[in-house]
Order: structure tokens, then C-alpha cells, then sequence
């Protein structure tokens, strides 16, 4: 089966499992799917039923956050006019892939499911459809930029995709996310609210504040923890007595299920059971996604241009450093990958179209980067703006 | 317009606007939002709007808060009323998030939303923890919320209905040692803007700034001081975020005399910020504060009493000044 | 078995189990003792092995609490001169008086356990150990009072028992309570940090930091949860996914008990085990007792004069109240009667040895109360004094 | 004696006093207390004094606040280390327990305590809630909590010092834009009182005071004020609670002109306080006050780096009142 005689099929509407059949004959369905995918052995198998265009723009996103990811990575380390910094999400692509996938991410904004993020919000922000020159601009201080440069990367929002902010604090987010759950809730919506969160979150007290009401009020609620082993410089058993964060929140009665961030399609089966709960009024869910960021904690320190991750040294972490083999066990599972591996044994596509689809990305990318940096700067006395909804506030610093 | 009690007031113009607005919600904690007045229907809004809407939670101010914060993201007015012990609790929700958030991404953010900060009825002999008057400060610092404190039950319902309706978040303090104060209030809703201060009482020899829990005391201070003949202006802030510099410099232009009177502690009270903004302002002048020590309140009410600065005190400094 | 034979065996040193044996064969020994008393099947009934005095002593507190709170009410109810305030225990005695008889309560300060109390501290107070007519010259807002005069109810403390302090907050003193266990573990002490909380305290989020703290850090620290089932006027079932507080802590993998919070002994056997798991390096240990409070939440509104008891009409709780059938069925499992039938049981007093031992605690109550009303009222410019170590701040309230 | 950075500085100061004191404790959560000076050994807290004494906690800066009230309160010093971004998470266990607990309990409880209050560097680019400095305010308005601010690693050491011998609790204020300045600084223990401004330069035309992040750029554009012929007096106040009223009162009523500046937002800044003094004080001055506007920091540099009253600002703040 070639990817252009299934590219047909798909269109003309012949369904994943359908597909899968097929497949399972030729004697490669799940060969090279991740070890753990099919681990959970309750988890429905949605993934299998999606159209491929669906599928296909997973991968897709995948990609688009990861060469966004390296182009910016290549830029702080080569172009010394680059202004922008970065928490670099690469190596946890299939996680806000995957959830986003399973989420209703147009139409009004009194429809659509709502997503917080946090302090490493690119990845998040593309997979929920936020527009990738807006927001190089936001990261670059421009003025026409998704947030005018009041935001840059740590505080980029757009609401009208339902891409409620990244956040720089660690906590408030996930207690802010329930507010949203419970006005859909008190207003009688279908829609839902989603956190991500790091393995950080889980020590914060809004963890507790977070889960308590979310059960209490059985709201429309999931929180999605990407543990990624580390807060900063810190292994999460620092600061957690549980292996599986998700047993935390089984004691509170919501349902948890931990997954594998690595397999998109894991991810998205997970989500979409959640999203359906949620939707249906049976109220939150809690996923834990095992995950790797390949690049230190902030910024590029200890990466190399043209090169993927950042090993060893960096000095923000001063005197502790994540083992150079653990970085690159990990990427031996690159989200990447599994996503391009399984697409192309379900026969989506073939290695061709896959690299076809690569080139269009990193194109996109290159665009979206230069476009970004023939953006004007901000205006100086635009500060004084959007303190309040009208109105600008005095410059006080001027006598 | 019958005369109506500050909780009356408030939680009928918080009723009209959920009526009107059936997204809108509101989160308790031990205060019921739950008012009677004579001759007037009981308010329940628990009640009236049901469990979905109006939610009893556990002790966790910090979730009001922050819940209030995600329910105005979504698009929902929301409110809560935080009880004065845990005032302090949501302190960094407001100040790092619900303040920052539209400015932050550059004015996508908008929150729509009320936070009733119960301030102690600074009942003697509580101490410590339940009869302090210091949040009026924190939340003043604070940018991008606007903070008001409302003195009379007719500015509490306009100021009311006005948060509510404002895009940005609203801090309301309410001092609950107003509680039994009563006065006519219009039953339909209507507005008090969340930017001016109002001039109480005027006069040429001296301006009195005061604002919520501290207003009867400058009041009756006024009084005796009017009695006596001295000129007194009496403004009460009603807003300390942003506070109405104009009001206060044009009295004090006038006055030449300028005693701002705090329940808060000395130390960077509202009064600081009024002293400061006339004496950048106004030359020549003479400025004085009064305010409580900077010490918690003692549960003796010999002590207690003795430090707060009541009318007594008000008239004795005004004197002193004139 | 006379009382006054017993009297003698005690002081001869014969030990409890010993004596419970010549009781078993009298066919008695747990006859009356409360109902779920022998419930956890695995938990050693040490109080079995006190000496008499001990056991004694246990239902001398319970007695000591419960007439300080008649006392108060019946002067609340009585006295327009009386100006102390109170949120009344009676009803949990067997709680404080059993957790506190497990604690270190005298010797230097750097080797006494500690305590720290919440808004409704009278109980555990003497049950540390704090002296009865001082806290009640503090209650009354005397300048000879235990602090002076600066705290009365909700901030009385005394370090010098192991008594840290009333707490007016809900929360913040469970995590503080963690930090007397930090610095012991640090110090290589052997003592122990006891906290008492309601059901109100777990959804504050300081319930999170508290358990999680304390498991990852191994801290000796012990969290007494007194579930009276309301927290102000609501029940815990608004606040609280769990039927027993105590499964939340045992999801942070710390050994949790449910006990009879009734039952005086069987708090003692829980509170023994915790205190010994701790002083060995074992680590935190939560007990949830379920008790009840016989009075509404403060002051003494519904209360009469003479009688034990509120019922009814709370003008504080504007809607909610507690059933009095409620209240009455649980007044049916009286602390001061379940340990006093016990003992008698047990042969250690009778009927009228245990009259004669309420009788002196009511003069003890009567002459403290009588003490308080006649020590001075504060000076007021003492206000001033005690915010810092050393020095007083300016009265800033004169012009 | 030798050049040393301010981390350096403080540093040696805490390991010191730990090697003194073996109940001593240090709590930090993402900054572990590790400092390098040229010339000088690698001080590390942690692996010196074993992880019984220096833990690495969560993110909980509440608990880590918490902890260490209660290891004072059981007799042990103790300090912890709070990374700015939750410089606002423990704020009520500071104002409501650290704060009054002496006082609540008529001084039985004493708290032998250090909060390291990181403030941040306000690196322009970082945004709302990472360039922010408005921190000194809040924790400047509660009593029984004695505030700093050194600006110097001479002071920080010094102070840092006299905060871990103080029997109350000090909210230490480290303002991370200072983090790489040097001087000479004693290698031996020594104290700095934590109730004394300094003045770091002597004049008689105008008096500038400011504080913390903020000195650098006043003593910058005092010099160059000095350079063209004004006699400034600069006063770093360095102790906002209990502020040094005498010291500044003294100079204004020499000068009888006052420039307070402040990086914290306007409304409420310590300069408002520092004005509000002096103006209760000195009659017939003049009184001015720069500070951040109050809005949020934003993100883009242009605007931010616009918005800051940097040594251009205060010089021209000054030629416009003298
Ligand atoms: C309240 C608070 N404290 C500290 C920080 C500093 N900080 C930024 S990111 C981070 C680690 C977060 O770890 P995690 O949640 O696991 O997310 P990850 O960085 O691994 O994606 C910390 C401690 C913060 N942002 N907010
Ligand atoms: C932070 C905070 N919020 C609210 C209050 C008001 N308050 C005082 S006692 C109380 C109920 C406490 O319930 P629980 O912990 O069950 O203790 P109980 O009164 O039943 O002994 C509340 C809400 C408070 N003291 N502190
Ligand atoms: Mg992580
Ligand atoms: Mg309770």
C-alpha cells in the first residue's frame, strides 16, 4: 500500500480501524509502535479510529515544534541580534500534541476548550493552534507581535484559540484552570479546561487546592503533568514521595492514568477519554505523561548549533547536572519519531512524504523567524497601556 | 429607596446583576451571601441561583481567589467573598496574576471580577490576627487592580455594581466594623465610579483624608471640630487604587493644612501615599498622619483601644494643627 | 477489689496489666469501655500498661477541661462582667488529654515535645500542661495573664509546657508545626512536634505542604485531625472527597489511624505508637479522631446556664445548624463518662472516688476563675511593647 | 580582607554562624547556597553542613517559610532562601504569624529567624512576574518583622550577621540585580545595625534617597550632579521597617529638598513613606518622588528600560528642583 493509494482511501473516508485491518494482515501494525503503548490495557485505543488528515496533523505538529525549537535554538547560539529566549520543550512535543489533538480548538470563544500552560509554553501554544509568526514576533519584543511585547515567551496568550497563557509562576495556573472548569460548569458549556504542568507542580500546595475542588464540584477539569523527571536542577523525588504522580491523584478519587509522552497517540487516547468524561459531566481526570526535555532548564546553555538537546554543563544549575546518558537514552524514544514510524507503518504515508512534510515545516519555520525580525520594536510609552481596560497610567518615572 | 444596611445593599446590587447575567457566579466560604433588612425580601443568592453558581467551599481563600481569576478568563463575571482571617491567603494570586494578566499579554486577559476582602470589625479583644485593619495597603501597591473601599452603604452598592461591571478586577474591601451602619439606598441598581474620592464636608482650614473603617470616627471628629467652629474638609478616599490625586491637592491647595488619618499601621498606610502625593504637590503646606502603631492589635481592650485613632484622637490632632 | 486496695497495688508499682488480669477474671475489664475501642485489630492497647496514677491523671484532665468549659459558659451565660470569649472543646477532651498524655510535658525546653493548638486551644492547653489559672487571667484580659494580656483565647501559648500557641488561622500552623520537627531532626533531638486540626484544615492548602514535607523529610511529627464533622457551620463533606481525613495522609504513604475520639485510651494507644515511631527516626504518623463538639462554634449561643450543651439557633450560622438530634446522640458517648466507667472497670476508682475527684476539680476551676477576676486590667501604652525583643514603637495614634 | 561579591559576601556570613551554632538550618529550593570568590575557598552550605541541616525542598515557598517559623519557634536559628518568582507565596505566613507572633503571645515566642527575600534582577525582556520590584512595599507595611535592604556586600554581610543574631524575625531583602557587584569586604564576622539609613555622600543642595536595586543609578547620577557643581546628600535607606526617620529628617531639613526614588511601583513605594515623614517633619521643603509607574513591567526592553528611573531619570529629577 503506497501513501498516495492511502492518501485516497482516507479522503474517500475509510476509517483508521478500517485501515488497521489491512494493516494487521501485512504484519506491521504495532512493530514499531512504542514499547508501552498498548501498556495500559483498560485505555480504549481512540487513535486508531481518527481520519488521516487528523492523523497526518499530528505529526505535523510534532514537527512544528520542534523545528521552531532547533531554529530558535540555533539562533540564540548564532545570531547575536536575537533577542528572544526560551524553555525549550523539545523532547515532550507528543504530550501537548496529543491532548490538543483530543480538544475543540475553533469556533467562539464561548465553545472552545480552554488550555494553561506554563513557564515552557511553545510547544503548548502551536499545538493549540496559536499562529507561529505571532507568536516569534511576541518572543522577539515586537510590537505587532501575538501580545504587542508585553509578553514575550513566558506570558503569551491567546484566548481566541482557547490558548489561555503560559504562566510564569509555578501553581496558581493549575487553581486558575479549575476556575474556568467551574464557570463552564456553573454556566451549563461542554467545555473543558486543561492544565499542563510540570513534576514541579505536584510539591506546590495548589496541587492539593487544585484536585480537592476540581473532585468536590466534579468539574470539567484535566490536569496534565509532563514529568519530565526534573524541577530545574532537581530529580522530582526531592520533592515527591510518590514514583507515578498520578497515585497522588487517585486519592483524591479522579481518575488518573499515566502514559507514555513519548507516543502521541498514547497521549491523545488518554486526552480523549478525558475530554469525553469531562463533557459528559463526570468530572476531572489526571494524566501523567513520562516525558524528557532534551535541552537544559532555560535557554541554550551546553547546546550546539545545527545540533539537537544540550548535555552537561549549565550554569544556572550550579552545582547539579542531569547524566549525559540519560539525555541521550531518551532520545533514543524521540517523540518524533514514533510519531513518523507509526504514521508510516499504518501506511499514512511513506518515508518520502514524511521528509516532504519535514521540509514544508522547517520552510514554515525559516518564514515565521523572518518574519518576526523585520517586525518594528515596541513603542516606549506603550507601557502605560493595558494596566486597566481604558486608559493609560502616569509615567511616574519622569519627574 | 428604604434604608438599608452595607450587606443589604451590596448583595441586592450583586443579586440584580446575576439575575441579569446568568453566567455569573459566586464563591463563599463561611459567610452565607445571605441578607436581611426590614420590610425588604431576604436575599439568599445560594438560593435564588443554586449550588452550580453560587458554591460553599472548603478553607481555601487561595482557591477563591484563583477560581474567580480562571471563571473571568473563561468569560463568566465571577465573585467571592474572602472572610477576613483569610485575607492575606489569595495575597500573591492578585498580586502576581489577576493584576499583571491583561497587561501581560498585552491586553487579551480580561477579568471581569470581584473580590470582597472582608477587613475585621477590629472588635477589641480578638488580637493579633483577627482585629489587624492592614490589608487596605497590601492591595494598594498592588498595579492593575482596582482597590476601593467603600465607607457608606449607598457607595458600597454603587461601587458594587459598578466592579461588577468593570473589565478589570476590582478589589472591594469591605470593613466589617461598618456592619450596622444603615442609611437610604436606592433598591434599582446604579453606579459609583471606581475613581473618585468624595469630599464629605467642606471647609477652608484644614482638610481630614480618612477612608472606610476609619470614616465614622473622622466624621464625628469633624463634627465637634465643625461645632467649635473650626473649617473642616473632610474627604473620604473611597478609592486607593487609583487614588483621586486631584480631589486631595485641590483641598489641600485650599487648606494649606493636611491631616490624614489611617486605622491601618503607620508605616506606609493609604495616609503615606497622601501626605506624599499633596506634599509633591502642594507647597507650603503643613502635613500630619495619625494612624494605628506600627504594632498588631493587643487582645486588651485597655490596649487595644487605646492605640486605634479614634475621633478622640482625630479632634486632639486636628487642634494641635490649627 | 476496693478502691483503696488499689490505691496501694499502684503505689506498690503493680502494673496495669497485671491488674487486668485479676480483672479479667473478674469478667468486666471491657465491658463499658467505648464500643470501637478495640477496632484496629492491630494497634497495641498500651494504655493497659500505665501505671494507676497515669491512667488516673487522664480522667483528672478530661475532668479539668470539661469544668473549665462549664465554668466559662455558665459565666458567659451569667456574668455581664465577664468579658472572655471562647470556641468551646467540651465534647473532644479525651482527644488533647490523650495525645498530650503520650508527649514529654516537662524538663528543659530543648527536650519537651511540643504542641502548637488552633482557635479552640483550651483543651489541648491544659492538657500540656498549662496552668489553669493563668489562662484564665489571659482569657479575661488580664496584665498578670499568661501573655500578658496580648492574646487571650485564640494566641495563648506557653513554650515553657511544650505549648506553642492558639492559632487564629486555619492552615499556616500545621506547616509551622513541621518546622519544630525539622529543627529537631536537624539537631539530632529526639523530640516530637504535635499539631491538632479539624476537619477544616484539610482543604487548606497547607495540608499538602504539611504531609508531603514531613513524608519526604521523615520528620517526627505527629497531626492530630479532631473530625467533629463541621467546620464552622458546614459539614466536612463540603470541604473533603474522603469519608476518613485519614486515607489523604495515607496516600502520602504516612501510617494513618482512625480512632475513637470518645474514647480517651484508645487515643492514648494511637498517640503512643506515633510519638514512639518518632522518637525512633520513623517519621511522620497521622491519627484522625472522630469526636464532636457539644457547643456551637463560638461563644455560647443556644447554650443555658447549668446545662452542658447548645442547641439550635447559632445566629452566626445564618442558615445552617446542627441537628440537635445529632448533637444529642453524640452527648450519649460522653468522653468524661467513657473514661471514667473504664476506670471503674477497671477497678482503679469507684463511683464515689471518682465523684470526689470532680469535686476537687471544680474547686480548682472555681478558685482559678475567682483568681482571674481579680488580677489588673493592662496598661494600655503596654500595647506598644513586645514587637520587637527589645524596645517599644511610637504611638503613632497621637498627633 | 578582600574584593567579594554580595552572594559571597552573605554567604560567608551564614557558614559562620553555622559552624557556630550546630542547631542552625538553612531551607532553599532552586538556588543552592554555593558561592566561588577569586582567591577565596567554594563555600557550599549544603555539602559542609549535610542535608539534615540544608534542604533542597519543592516548589512550596510557603512551607519553606513555615519551616523555619517553626524551627524558631523550637529554639533553633534558622534561615531560608526564597527565589523571586515566589517571593509572594509565603507573604501571610510572614505577615500574620512571623510578624505578630511576639507580640500575640506577650513575647513568649521569640523567632530567631532570616527570610532571604530574592528580588529580581529586572532583567528587561522577562515580563510581569519576573523583571517586577514591588516587593519591598508589601513586606515593609507589616509590624514585628524587621525589613532590609542592603545595597552593598559590605552591608549584606554585616546585616546578614546581625539578622542571624537578632532575636526577631528579618525579612532580608536581596535585590538580584546587585549580584555582581564587589568590594572589600572583612573575612571575619562583623555587624551592621538593622536600624540605621547610611549616608553615603554629604551635600546641602538636595537630599536623594533611595534603596536596594535602586542605588547604583542614584549614586551615578549623584556624581555626575556633583561633577557639575550641586551639593547632593545621598541616603540609602537600607532599613525600611523600622525605617531611620531621624537620619533623613536631619538631611531634609538641611537641604530642604528631597528626591525619593524608588523602583517599586509609585503608588505606595518606600519613597512614599520617606516623603510622608518628612513632610510631617520639615516644614516649608519641596518634595519629589520617581519611581516605576504603576503598571506591571513589561516584556519588550524598549518599553521596559523607558519605564525604570534609572541614573538619567533621577539626574533630571534633580536639575528640575535645585
Ligand atoms: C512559585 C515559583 N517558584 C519558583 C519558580 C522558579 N521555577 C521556574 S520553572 C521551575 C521548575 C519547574 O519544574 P516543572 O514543573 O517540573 O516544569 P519543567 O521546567 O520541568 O517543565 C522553577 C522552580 C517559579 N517559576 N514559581
Ligand atoms: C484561613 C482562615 N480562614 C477562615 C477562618 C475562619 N474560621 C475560624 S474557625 C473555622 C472553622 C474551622 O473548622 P475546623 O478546622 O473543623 O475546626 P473546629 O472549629 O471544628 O474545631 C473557620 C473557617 C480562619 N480562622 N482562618
Ligand atoms: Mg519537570
Ligand atoms: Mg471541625
Amino acid at each position: 500500500m503506497n501513501s498516495t493509494a492511502h492518501h485516497t482511501a482516507t479522503e474517500e473516508g475509510v476509517s483508521r480501524r478500517g485501515f488497521l485491518q489491512i494493516a494487521a494482515l501485512a504484519g506491521t501494525a504495532a512493530g514499531m509502535a512504542s514499547r508501552a503503548a498498548y501498556a495500559d490495557g483498560q485505555i480504549g485505543y481512540w487513535a486508531m479510529d481518527l481520519p488521516d488528515d487528523k492523523l497526518k496533523g499530528m505529526l505535523r505538529t510534532i514537527l512544528r515544534i520542534r523545528w521552531h525549537e532547533r531554529t530558535m535554538a540555533d539562533k540564540m547560539l548564532t545570531d547575536s541580534n536575537y533577542r528572544g529566549y526560551n524553555h525549550f520543550y523539545a523532547g515532550q512535543e507528543a504530550v501537548a500534541t496529543g491532548v490538543c489533538a483530543a480538544l475543540r480548538n475553533d469556533g467562539p470563544f464561548d465553545q472552545i476548550d480552554v488550555a494553561y500552560s506554563t513557564h515552557r509554553p511553545s510547544g503548548h501554544a502551536l499545538a493549540k493552534g496559536v499562529d507561529m509568526k505571532l507568536m516569534q514576533a511576541e518572543m522577539d519584543f515586537r510590537a505587532t507581535g501575538l501580545n504587542g511585547g508585553y509578553a514575550a515567551e513566558m506570558h503569551i496568550a491567546d484566548p481566541s484559540v482557547g490558548f489561555m497563557g503560559a504562566d510564569g509562576m509555578i501553581g496558581p495556573g493549575h487553581a486558575i484552570a479549575t476556575g474556568s472548569a467551574f464557570a463552564f460548569r456553573a454556566r451549563g458549556s461542554d467545555q473543558v479546561s486543561v492544565v499542563f504542568g510540570g513534576d514541579g507542580t505536584y510539591a506546590t500546595p495548589h496541587f492539593h487546592s487544585a484536585l480537592n475542588n476540581a473532585k468536590l464540584l466534579d468539574l470539567p477539569f484535566i490536569y496534565v503533568l509532563e514529568n519530565n523527571l526534573y524541577h530545574q536542577y532537581a530529580h522530582y523525588s526531592y520533592s515527591c514521595p510518590h514514583t507515578d504522580i498520578a497515585d497522588a491523584a487517585r486519592a483524591y478519587g479522579i481518575p488518573a492514568r499515566v502514559v507514555d509522552g513519548q507516543d502521541v497517540f498514547q497521549v491523545y487516547n488518554a486526552a480523549k477519554e478525558a475530554v469525553d468524561r469531562a463533557r459528559s459531566g463526570g468530572g476531572p481526570t489526571f494524566i501523567e505523561a513520562k516525558t524528557y526535555r532534551y535541552y537544559n532548564h532555560w535557554g541554550a546553555p551546553g547546546a550546539e548549533a545545527g545540533k539537537l538537546g544540550a548535555f552537561g554543563y549549565d550554569p544556572l544549575a550550579i552545582t547539579s547536572f542531569r547524566p549525559e546518558r540519560e539525555v541521550r537514552a531518551w532520545m533514543q524514544r524521540d517523540p518524533v519519531d514514533i510519531a513518523r514510524k507509526t504514521l508510516i507503518d499504518w501506511g499514512l504515508l511513506d518515508a518520502a512524504a514524511a521528509d516532504a512534510m519535514e521540509e514544508e515545516v522547517k520552510a514554515e519555520v525559516t518564514e515565521a523567524f523572518a518574519w518576526a525580525a523585520e517586525q518594528p520594536l515596541c513603542k516606549p510609552e506603550d507601557g502605560l497601556k493595558n494596566v486597566f481596560a481604558e486608559g493609560e497610567v502616569i509615567p511616574r518615572q519622569i519627574a | 429607596m428604604t434604608e438599608k444596611s452595607w450587606m443589604y445593599a451590596v448583595l441586592e446590587a450583586v443579586a440584580a446583576e446575576m439575575r441579569a447575567d446568568p453566567a455569573m457566579t459566586w464563591i463563599f466560604e463561611l459567610t452565607p451571601p445571605v441578607a436581611s433588612n426590614p420590610g425588604m425580601p431576604v436575599i439568599n443568592l445560594e438560593t435564588e441561583f443554586g449550588r452550580k453558581r453560587v458554591v460553599n467551599t472548603g478553607i481555601d481563600e487561595n482557591w477563591m481567589v484563583q477560581a474567580v481569576i480562571g471563571a473571568g478568563l473563561a468569560g463568566s463575571r465571577a465573585a467571592t467573598y474572602i472572610p477576613y482571617q483569610g485575607a492575606c491567603m489569595p495575597f500573591q494570586a492578585i498580586q502576581n496574576h489577576a493584576g499583571k494578566l491583561r497587561h501581560m499579554t498585552g491586553g487579551k486577559a480580561s477579568l471581569p471580577v470581584v473580590f470582597v476582602m472582608e477587613m475585621t470589625g477590629q472588635t477589641p479583644g480578638f488580637a493579633g490576627q483577627h482585629s489587624d485593619y492592614e490589608i487596605d495597603s497590601y492591595y494598594m501597591h498592588i498595579p492593575g487592580v482596582r482597590t476601593v473601599i467603600p465607607s457608606t452603604p449607598y457607595d458600597a452598592k454603587g461601587m458594587m455594581v459598578s466592579a461588577l461591571r468593570s473589565p478589570d478586577p476590582v478589589v472591594f474591601l469591605y470593613p466589617a466594623g461598618l456592619r450596622m451602619l444603615s442609611e437610604e439606598v436606592p433598591d434599582d441598581q446604579y453606579e459609583v465610579p471606581l475613581d473618585k474620592a468624595a469630599v464629605r464636608q467642606e471647609g477652608s482650614d484644614l482638610t481630614i483624608v480618612g477612608s472606610g473603617g476609619g470614616m465614622p470616627d473622622v466624621l464625628k471628629a469633624a463634627k465637634r471640630l465643625t461645632d467649635e467652629g473650626m473649617s473642616v474638609e473632610v474627604i473620604d478616599l473611597r478609592v486607593l487604587k487609583q487614588m483621586d490625586t486631584e480631589t486631595l491637592v485641590a483641598s489641600v491647595a485650599k487648606t494649606k493644612r493636611l491631616l490624614a488619618v489611617d486605622q491601618s499601621y503607620y508605616t506606609l498606610g493609604p495616609a503615606a501615599e497622601v501626605v506624599a502625593r499633596c506634599a509633591e504637590n502642594v507647597e507650603g503646606a503643613r502635613f500630619k498622619r495619625i494612624a494605628f502603631p506600627d504594632a498588631p492589635p493587643p487582645a486588651s481592650p485597655e490596649m487595644f483601644n487605646w492605640m486605634r485613632p479614634d475621633a478622640e484622637r482625630v479632634y486632639a490632632a486636628a487642634k494641635a494643627m490649627v
